[in-house]
This record gives structure tokens, sequence and C-alpha cells, in this order.
């Protein structure tokens, strides 16, 4: 299964992933067969406060259509606290996304156990969608870049 | 230039039925740094590993990319076979091309672009990776135990028992805690000083085991295997290698005025005293806001009658130094002070009582040598009202109470209705409940026999006013099952109420780093799987301090406790995690920011010379304890000038992988 | 201390006792209550409802009228109407907008005044210890029971007016005039309330109750604070009578203004 | 749930501001009501009964013009329910509607005597009319 609007046009996704649940929540899916489309390729880190914001930017810069950043649910963090400075940083960084003209929609923030298999193949489900909806991301990338 | 070996895993056919293996080793091979690829059935198996080890001789591999199953399942696996063919165990990149693609994608020539592009990421973070060094750090093999009652004695008995030498800090004059206040214990109806007090003297007696009593810790730092803590051991004007607990002192004290905290101040002590007869360390201590010598400088009465000498009125107090291994939280708890919730008269009469009043007005060695009487007039009581959840169960963030059920008033109030009911059976004893909740080995088969054994009249209600009239406390409530307000005329009120934290844990969780919830309990690092540790590495939680608790419960966490903290000292070395922060000296400002985010205090500032590029100057700069620092990385965003970078997943890693995987 | 004065329709009716020894008192305090000119009716009961506006309207033309000072109050039923809506001009945006709307045309209202009652006047900013140094007539030996009921306790966390579970303004007070003040357990529990209106059976149960504990505790003689108290204490009362007395009305003799 | 009550308990709900389903049912309310013996149906009923929907049988028992409006129950409530709200809020839908007057001035003045204050005729025409 893949996303691919009328122009064959396939979106690129970055799914930032904490090690200790999220990462565990997408192994989950892949040993549940729970399918989510292959244009979402998951970057492991530590804990969802390791993302540095200018990962993100730089995603963009690179040509990413929407990038997605999954850790522990509120109050579970292995590391006590991590979450919640990610999900602190990321509003601040999404408004300036979104200010920037990257579409909200584009960037999200999803809590994800461990144990939720099944809600880690729905999100990036419905995550790829809305991304194969809004299109190809214009803004920020750099042409440069472009092979 | 790296040279690195790419490994293709089929996974029997978990991959290959939907990955191109063959078309992934190809794709990979002229990547920059990649001089071999290869593929194979199973490349965990010993013949899969064996192909790799013979690889990094025949190629001089610097670092190895293994496209499998998810690193979870074997990252560990492919490192101890590199570091087995001479390459840093760190080398090792994992690309995952089972969970995240072969097994969730159905087009093979998806799934193919997909393990490539995966694969190409691995490549990519590889070609930034340095070898690590895993360090190590000495183990002190002495553990501290912080509070004395049942949950610090029996994990240190039982760390004690392997060998290890512990220290057992207690705030109050003897050992005991709680229990030595309890009468009889649910659902056996053991008596607790029969039990609890074998166990203190097994304590006072091992070796091992070194009892600081009347003391408190004062500080803390270090991190696991290496704590250094200051206790404050306080005066007590009573010298303890003299006295022999003989309380001749006690007897002829002439000051009478203080409370006896035991008894739950239900009758007052000497200003010099022994809190209870068995108690541990069985000397005696002077209380110097009571003491008439220490306040005016005459009496001296305890001096002219101690025949051992022990007396010294210029006792001080005395810090001790000491070095730790691991150190257990075994802080306890209180009852909470019912006097807000004044509807049920706390405040107001002397015959509402604590259950834990309760326990003492019962108790054989109590103020009333066991024969209940009510604390007003000392008259028998002939009718009493349990009234059970007092701030328990209660809204959160009101001064109604606490949000938590504590766990263990429901079986202490059927003991005491039983207890009461068995000692006189004249009297009507009545127990407004919420729920009557009983799971534990035999306690609902408890709770039935005082109803229905006992005649124990339980009311499905709560009490909502207690107001005194003549000699009698009119305790008005609702009998939710007959739909009626009922009004009974009782000569006493027993509130169970709620239990809290000792008011100590707040500053002793801040001191240790350790997380603590709103209430006041510590918390554990995994509420399931890890339920006796602190997320701070080598803080380990026993009993009532980690969350409302009985006492078997206690004793198996006590024990749980124990066990980790042998896991802990039986180590001569600890590995260290290498993948932790660090910091760029000559790119960090002194700005204090990461040291604020850090959960476990791993960061400090030193002044240091500074060298670099036309620098050379002392500054201030953040330095990264490796043996405390867990690896999560949030100093590393917070960081204003990128200083700051974790080992393992480091800034260039990370952007390399999102550059491979965004290329246009 | 000069205060803007709410003294609500009973006092000037049915007890007037309560204003004028309150009004004599304060003068001997040295404390001026400015009445509020063209006050109306608080409306008597705060309708615990959140889509009663009109009803708190006129509360919020009293809070206006004190221009954002300390609105004094003696009668617990205005205090707790006024306080209650000067809580909900500030906590609920929606009655807010609304009861601004009504208002337009008189001026706006910035929530700024501050609802205190009297007795909160002679704890917080005379001091009961500053009290006790005026009296010239201490009323020594009288056993005093306080009656708060209902209206200046509840609910706590709007009122702020002491512990409601357990309350001592009264008690101190009774002790800062020389007397001596007995707890008792009933003293913060309801008269019977405008249901004796209609039920007067139940307000007699209610007033015998708190009774009964006033002089089981000891009471001589019982204070209050509320109109409404008063009435049922007196009139409703069936098993035994206990002399009734405003606050101020000991205040004022304590004080040595009481006339006659 | 039928419409009628649907629409009722909405009401209910939403001008008393009251959350039913934050009631742990430990019956404080009906053991610290102070006119319990009067009422039909007691302040633990009223919360248990509005979330049932059964509001109806509330608005024409005579019980919602027995609550003295103490507050006790809102106050020693442990879960901050405030029953005593719901009472309101249900008294007030029964005597908005057409002709539902409890009271009305005509039957106060065979009432009111010298000795009964202001505070009391107003608050009763509050309660027991719109």
């Amino acid at each position: 299964m893949q996303m691919v609007n009328e122009t064959g046009w396939k979106p690129k996704i970055v799914a930032f992933c904490c090690n200790w649940c999220s990462y565990a929540g997408a192994d989950l899916a892949g040993s549940g067969r729970l399918s989510y489309p292959a244009d979402i390729k998951i970057i492991r880190v530590p804990c969802s406060c390791r993302v540095n914001p200018l990962f993100i930017l730089r995603a963009f810069e690179r040509g990413a259509d929407g990038v997605i950043l999954c850790g522990c649910h509120p109050g579970d963090c292995h590391y006590t606290s991590g979450n919640y400075y990610a999900r602190r940083r990321m509003t601040m960084l999404f408004s300036m996304l979104d200010y920037l003209g990257i579409e909200r929609g584009r960037t999200r923030v999803e809590w994800v156990s461990a144990a939720e298999g099944a809600k880690f193949s729905a999100t990036m489900n419905d995550f790829a969608k809305t991304i194969t909806e809004l299109g190809e991301n214009r803004k920020l990338g750099d042409l440069r870049c472009k092979k | 230039m790296q040279k690195i070996g790419v490994f293709v895993c089929w996974c029997g056919s978990n991959i290959a039925a939907t990955v191109d293996v063959e078309a992934v080793a190809e794709a990979v091979k002229n990547e920059p740094g990649v001089v071999f690829s290869a593929n194979y059935q199973y490349m965990c198996s010993a013949a899969g590993q064996k192909l790799i080890q013979d690889a990094i001789h025949e190629h001089h591999l610097t670092g190895i990319v293994v496209c499998s199953c998810s690193p979870r399942m074997h990252e560990a696996t492919f490192r101890k076979t590199a570091e087995s063919a001479g390459l840093n165990p760190y080398m090792v990149e994992i690309a995952n091309i089972r969970e995240q693609c072969s097994w969730i994608h159905k087009d093979k020539e998806e799934a193919t672009a997909k393990a490539i592009v995966l694969a190409k990421a691995a490549i990519s973070k590889l070609r930034n990776d340095t070898p690590l060094q895993a360090g190590t750090s000495a183990v002190t093999k002495r553990c501290l135990v912080i509070g004395g009652g049942i949950a610090g004695i029996q994990t240190a008995l039982d760390v004690a028992d392997a060998g290890y030498e512990v220290d057992i800090v207690e705030q109050r004059p003897t050992i005991g805690g709680r229990m030595a206040q309890l009468d009889k214990t649910f659902p056996t109806l053991d008596c607790a000083a029969c039990i609890l007090t074998p166990k203190m003297v097994e304590a006072s007696q091992n070796e091992k085991i070194n009892i600081i009593s009347y003391a408190k810790v004062e500080k803390v730092s270090g991190f696991v295997g290496s704590f250094k803590a200051t206790i404050r051991k306080k005066a007590r004007f009573v010298d303890e290698t003299k006295c022999t607990g003989c309380s001749l002192c006690t007897t002829k004290c002439p000051s009478r005025k203080g409370k006896n905290e035991f008894n739950m101040n239900l009758d007052n002590r000497g200003a010099i005293y022994i809190p209870f007869a068995q108690a541990i360390p069985n000397v005696a201590v002077i209380d110097p806001e009571q003491c008439i010598k220490l306040k005016t400088g005459k009496c001296g009465l305890c001096e002219k009658v101690c025949s051992a000498g022990a007396i010294n009125y210029k006792q001080e107090d005395e810090l001790i130094e000491r070095e730790y291994g691991a150190i257990v939280v075994a802080t306890g708890f209180k009852p909470i002070d019912p006097s807000p919730l004044n509807e049920f008269g706390y405040a107001d009469n002397a015959d509402v009582v604590t259950s834990l009043e309760f326990e003492r007005l019962m108790n054989a060695a109590g103020p009333t040598k066991g024969t209940l009487l009510r604390p007003s007039d000392g008259k028998h009581p002939k009718t009493i009202v349990f009234i059970q959840c007092v701030g328990s169960r209660c809204e959160e963030n009101t001064k109604r109470g606490k949000p938590y059920c504590s766990k263990i008033c429901c079986m202490y109030t059927a003991k005491h209705a039983m207890l009461v009911r068995e000692k006189y059976p004249d009297t009507d004893v009545h127990v407004f409940y919420i729920d009557v909740r009983t799971p534990g080995k035999n306690f609902d088969e408890f709770y039935r026999r005082a109803a229905e054994q006992y005649g124990v009249d339980y009311i499905k209600g709560m009490v909502g006013k207690v107001a005194k009239e003549g000699d009698k406390l009119m305790v008005q409530g609702s009998d939710l099952i007959n739909n009626e307000q009922v009004h009974i005329a009782a000569d006493m009120v027993v509130l169970a109420t709620a239990i809290e934290p000792d008011p100590t844990a707040r500053s002793i969780g801040t001191m240790l780093t350790a997380s603590m919830d709103t209430n006041d309990f510590f918390t554990e690092a995994h509420p399931k799987l890890r339920p006796v540790e602190s997320p701070t590495a080598g803080i380990f939680l026993s009993g009532v301090a980690q969350g409302p608790k009985d006492i078997p419960e206690t004793v198996a966490q006590a024990g749980a406790a124990a066990s980790k903290v042998i896991g802990l000292l039986a180590k001569d070395h600890l590995v260290t995690n290498p993948c932790v922060a660090q910091s760029n000296e000559l790119m960090c400002n002194g700005c204090s920011q990461c040291e604020k985010v850090c959960p476990y205090g791993a960061i400090t500032y030193v002044e240091k010379e500074v060298r670099g590029p036309g620098v050379r100057e002392v500054r201030r700069v953040a330095q990264v304890n490796p043996a405390v620092c867990q690896g999560c990385g949030a100093c590393t965003v917070t960081c204003p000038s990128g200083a700051m970078d974790l080992k393992g997943f480091s800034n260039k890693q990370i952007l390399a992988e999102v550059d491979a995987i965004c290329r246009w | 201390m000069i205060y803007s004065y709410y003294p609500g329709c009973t006092l000037k009716d049915r007890a007037k006792q309560l204003d004028i020894c309150a009004r004599k008192s304060a003068e001997a305090l040295g404390i001026t209550l400015q009445e509020l000119p063209n006050w109306q009716c608080c409306g008597a009961v705060y309708p615990q409802v959140t889509d009663e506006i009109a009803s708190r309207l006129s509360a919020v033309r009293a809070l206006q009228s004190a221009e954002g000072g300390k609105l004094v109050t003696m009668c617990s039923a205005c205090h707790h109407v006024l306080k209650r809506t000067a809580y909900d001009w500030n906590a609920d945006e929606n009655f807010r907008t609304k009861a601004a709307n009504y208002l337009a045309e008189d001026g706006g209202y910035d929530g700024a005044t501050e609802v205190v009652h009297f007795l909160e006047v002679l704890r917080d900013e005379v001091g009961f210890d500053e009290l006790k140094k005026k009296v010239v007539n201490p009323l020594t030996g009288r056993k005093i029971g306080a009656f708060y009921g209902c209206m200046v306790l509840r609910p706590g966390k709007v009122l702020a007016f002491d512990d409601p579970e357990n309350p001592t303004i009264i008690e101190d007070f009774i002790k800062a005039i020389g007397a001596t003040p007995v707890k008792y357990p009933y003293r913060n529990e309801c008269c019977g309330a405008y249901v004796a209106l209609e039920d007067k059976g139940s307000a007699e149960h209610q007033v015998d109750r708190a009774l009964n504990s006033a002089m089981d505790a000891g009471c001589d003689e019982l204070i209050t604070a509320c109109p409404l108290c008063m009435y049922n204490l007196v009139e409703n009362a069936t098993a035994h009578k206990l002399p009734v007395k405003y606050f101020t009305e000991l205040l004022a003799e304590a004080l040595g203004v009481k006339e006659g | 749930m039928e419409n009628n009550a649907k629409f009722l308990t909405e009401t209910a709900l939403r001008i008393s501001g009251v959350n039913p389903r934050k009631c742990m049912k430990c019956g404080k309310c009906s053991g610290t009501c102070p006119n319990y013996d009067a009422m039909e149906y007691h302040p633990h009923q009223f919360v248990a009964m509005v979330e049932k929907g059964q509001i109806e049988k509330l608005m024409q028992s005579k019980s919602i013009y027995l609550c003295l409006s103490c507050m006790a129950c809102v106050e020693r409530c442990p879960r901050g329910v405030e029953p005593g709200k719901l009472v309101e809020a249900v008294r007030l839908m029964q005597i908005r509607q057409q002709d539902k007057n409890h009271k009305g001035a005509r039957d106060i003045p065979e009432f009111a005597d010298e000795s009964v204050p202001q505070q009391l005729l107003m608050a009763a025409m509050r309660k027991y009319r719109k």
C-alpha cells in the first residue's frame, strides 16, 4: 500500500521515534503486520527530547513533506520528563513553521506506547493521508540540494 | 575514510519474501565508504556471525551495517560479533528492514526500495560514528537505608545477609517505625511487637548492620556506586556506649510535660525517656525542649541516678561522612491530621480519635495498659463508630484530603472492630464505609468474619457530622442501603484517616534527585517492571515511601529492594553506557540551561581553563558525569550554543540519517 | 479608615439594631462607613446556577457603586450574595460578559471591589488585640456562643471568611470584647432559613437542635450576624430559649456606645 | 433515554455546572443534610437520578422546596460534586415553566408578621417563583 495522488507524486515523511516507547510500538506494529505507507521512514532517537528543532528544519530543507515526532505518553517517559520538553519545544517550533508557511498538518507530535502497535499504524496511516492531501511541500526546500 | 561492510539478512523468508535482499546488497555497494556487501539467510546464526567476522578481518572493516530485524532484538548480538572480531562495538548500525519494512509491506518493489533507503540511512549514520568506550566506575560496597521501620529493617537484614555493610539512619531515637506502634496485625491477629521486635534485635545484633538512630541524612552527593552522604546524629545527651537501658532515669525525671510521641501524644513522658520497652538501641534520650537541666541549669537528677555515668549534658550533634554504593529510601508514612475535616469533630473532642491513636488505646503497652478506655473521662465506651475513608479518595487539589485510596484502612478497621467485639462483647460497633476493599490473601474472609461472626454493623454510607451532646457523640450519617439518615449516640468515634508520606520525604527526594509524585510518594523507575527502583540509578524504594502498602507487601518490597541492592553491590565496577552527553568546552558559554533540564543532576559547572584556537582563559563550563548521565539528550537541544552533544546519537549522525532519507 | 457600606434591606427595618450599633461602634473605632447611594436589595439568595444573570445584577451594581474599594457588609446574606457575585465577575467569563452588557449604560465595572464583612474588618483591619484595648465595658463573665450559620462560611473556597468546619473569628471577637466564647458543634449549621415560611416544623427542628447543642456546651446567650438566623433562633425555638443578639449590639455595649 | 428526559438532563447539567460522574456514591451529602428527613428525595439521589435522566420525578417532588440551601453538602463532598447546586437547578427548571410558581406574592401576607425579616420574604420569593 502506498499513498499516491493523481499525479503519481509520493510524499516523503520522516518519523522520529523514541527508543523506549514509540520505536517499540513500531516494532509491535511490524510483528502484528499492521501496515502503513512505505513513504514513512523512522529515525530512532533515545528520547523525544533528543529531537532538536533543527533536525525538523533540516528535513524540510532536504525535501521532506511531513515530519512526525513520537514519544512516550505524558507521565511515562523513560527519562521522567523528556516528552514534556519535547511537547513544549514542538509547540513553539510548529507555530513558527506555520508562520513560515509550512501548514500545521505537516508536523505532528503523537504519544505511542510500546504496547500500541495498532495506534502506531493508525497514526502513520492518518498522517500519511494528511500529507498526501496537502501535496508536495514547497516551502523551505533548499533547491541546491535537488538532484 | 571508513571501510564499511553491509550485511543483509533474509531472516529466512521473513525479509526475503518481500524484500529483494540481493538488490539491496547490490544497491548499497557503491555508497561512499562501502567496501563490502553480502546477504545471508540468518545473519544472527553462528554461520552468519562468522561471515561478518571474516569480512571484518578480510576487508579491514572499520564499521558494519546489518540490515535485519529491529535493533531492539539483535543490536547487542551484532555488537558482540563485531567486538570479538576486534571492532569497536559501537561501530555497528542496524537497518530495521523487518519490522519496519518486510512485515508491513506487501509489494516487493516498494519494500525493496524502502529497504535500500533504510540501509543508506544507516550507512550515512555509520560514516559519522566514532568508536565509543564504555567507562567503568567503582562500587562502594556499603548500603545506606534511610528509615528504620519494618521496610528499612527488612531491607537491611537482607542486604547484610548477603555480606554487605548496611547503615540504617533513623530519625527517631529507636528503630521500629509505625509497626512498633501497632497492637495486632491483620488478617492473622498476631501481635505486632511479637513479630517485629525479634527483627529489630536481629538487626541490632547483625555485625554488618550499623544503626544510626536519632539522626538524619543531611547531604548526599555522588552517583550510583559511589554516593557520599553526610549524616547528622543529634545529641541525645546520653552516651550510647555507656547507657544500659535500665530506665531508672526515666522514672526519676521530674519533668512530665513532654508528649509521648510513641503513644500518639495520648499521655506524657519524662524529659529523659526510652520510647518503649523494646526500643533499639535501648538507650535513653533527653528531649532538650523539656529538660529542666538543659533549660535552666538546675536539676541534674538523671545524672545522679545513673550508675553507668552515661548522662552527658554537653554532648553535641555529630556529623558522620560515609560512602555508599546504593541508597534505599524507606521513609514510611504518617496519618494525616484530620482536624481540618472538623465535621468529624476531631479538633474539638478527645473521644474522636484516629485509628493509630486507637491502636495505642488497645495496646497492652499503651497509655491505658490495653484496657479500652476513652480519653475524655476514662470510661469504657459502649458504642463505637468507625468512619472509613477520612481524607482518602478526595477530589484532587482540594483541601478535603488525598486523591488516593490509603489501602490499609478497610482491613485495620475490620481488625479494630473485631478486636473490640471480642474483648468487649457488650460494646456495639458500627462501621461507616464507602466500599470495603479487601484484595489480599485471606483479607475478604477476615472482613466477612468481622461482620458475620463478630456482629460488626457495617453501614454503607458516610458520616456528615459528629457533634458532642452531653457525654455522647452524636453521629449523623447516611445509610444508603436503607435510604435513611441514621443518628447514633456513640461514646467514641474512630477515624480511619488517610496516610501520607513522612514529612521528611520531600527533602530527601530532592537531596537524592529521586523523582516523586504530587503526593510526595517516590516514583518507581517503571510502574510494572521496575517497581522497587527509583529512575535515578542507585536509589531503591522500600515500603510506603513508594505508595500505600500493608505489612506483607512492605516486607516483600523491602526484600525486592534488597535483592536489587545486592545485585549492584556484587559488582566491583559498573559499566557505564557510553552513549552519554558531552560538552564541547570551547563552545560552552556557561549559561546553566543544560543543568536545569537534566533529570539526573548529571551536569555540573566548573571553573576551568579553556584552551583552543585563539582562546586561553578560565571560564565556567558544563561538565557531564558519564556515570550519572542516562543519555536522554534533553540537554543537547536546550544548549543555546550547540556545545552539548550526545555520543552515539550525535547531531551529525542524526542529520546524516535525515539527509539520507530526504534525498531529493 | 473609610469604607463603602452596604447595609441591606433588613437592616433598615427588622434588624435596625444590627445597623445602628455597627455605625456607632465603627465611629468609636475610628472607622467611617459610607453608605452606598441608591443601593438596591442584593437579592437575598444567591442563585446557584450559571444562567441566572439578572438576579445577580443588583449585586453587581453595588460592586460598581463601591468603585473598586472595600465594600463592607453587615448582614450574612448580603455578604454572601455580594461576595459570590464579585467572585463570579472575575472567575466566570460568561457571567461577566452578559452582566456587562446589562450594565453598559450605567458605566462599566472593573472587578476591583473587594467585599468584606464587618467582622473581617474587625479582625484584619482593626485587629482583635487593638479592639480589646478600646473596650471600655468588657463583658466579663458572660458565656456567649457564636451562631455562624451557613452564609458567611460556605462555600469556603469563595467566601474565604474562615475555616468553614472550625471557624474561630466570632469566638475571637467574643474574647476581644471581654466575654467567654463557648464553642458548640452546631454553630456552623443551618437555622432553617427561608423554609420556615412553608415548613415551620423543619425550621423548628434545626433551631432546637442548634439551641440544644449550644446550651449543652454551656452558652448563656448567642450572637449572630444574620437577621434570618436571628428570626429562626428566636421565633422557631420550641424546646429551649436563649437570648440572641446581633454581634454589633455586644460590640457597641463593650465600646460603651449603646443607647439605653 | 427518551428525548425529553435527555433535554432535561442536559439542561440541569448545563445550568448547575455539576458533573454527576464525579460522584463516588459515598453518601456523605445525605449524611450531612440537616433537612434529610423532610425530603422525599435526598441529596445523593438528586445526583444519581439526574445522571440517570429521572429529572421529572425530582421536579414533581416537594423535596426541591425543602433544600435549605445551606451548602453543607457542597462544602463537605469529598469529590467536589456539589449536590446542592443540582437541587437548585432542578427547582429552577420547575418554576421557570408556565404557571408553575410554587408560591406567589398573594400567599405571603397571611404569613408575614412584624417579626419576619424582609430577607426571608425576599429569599422565599426567589426560591418559590420565577
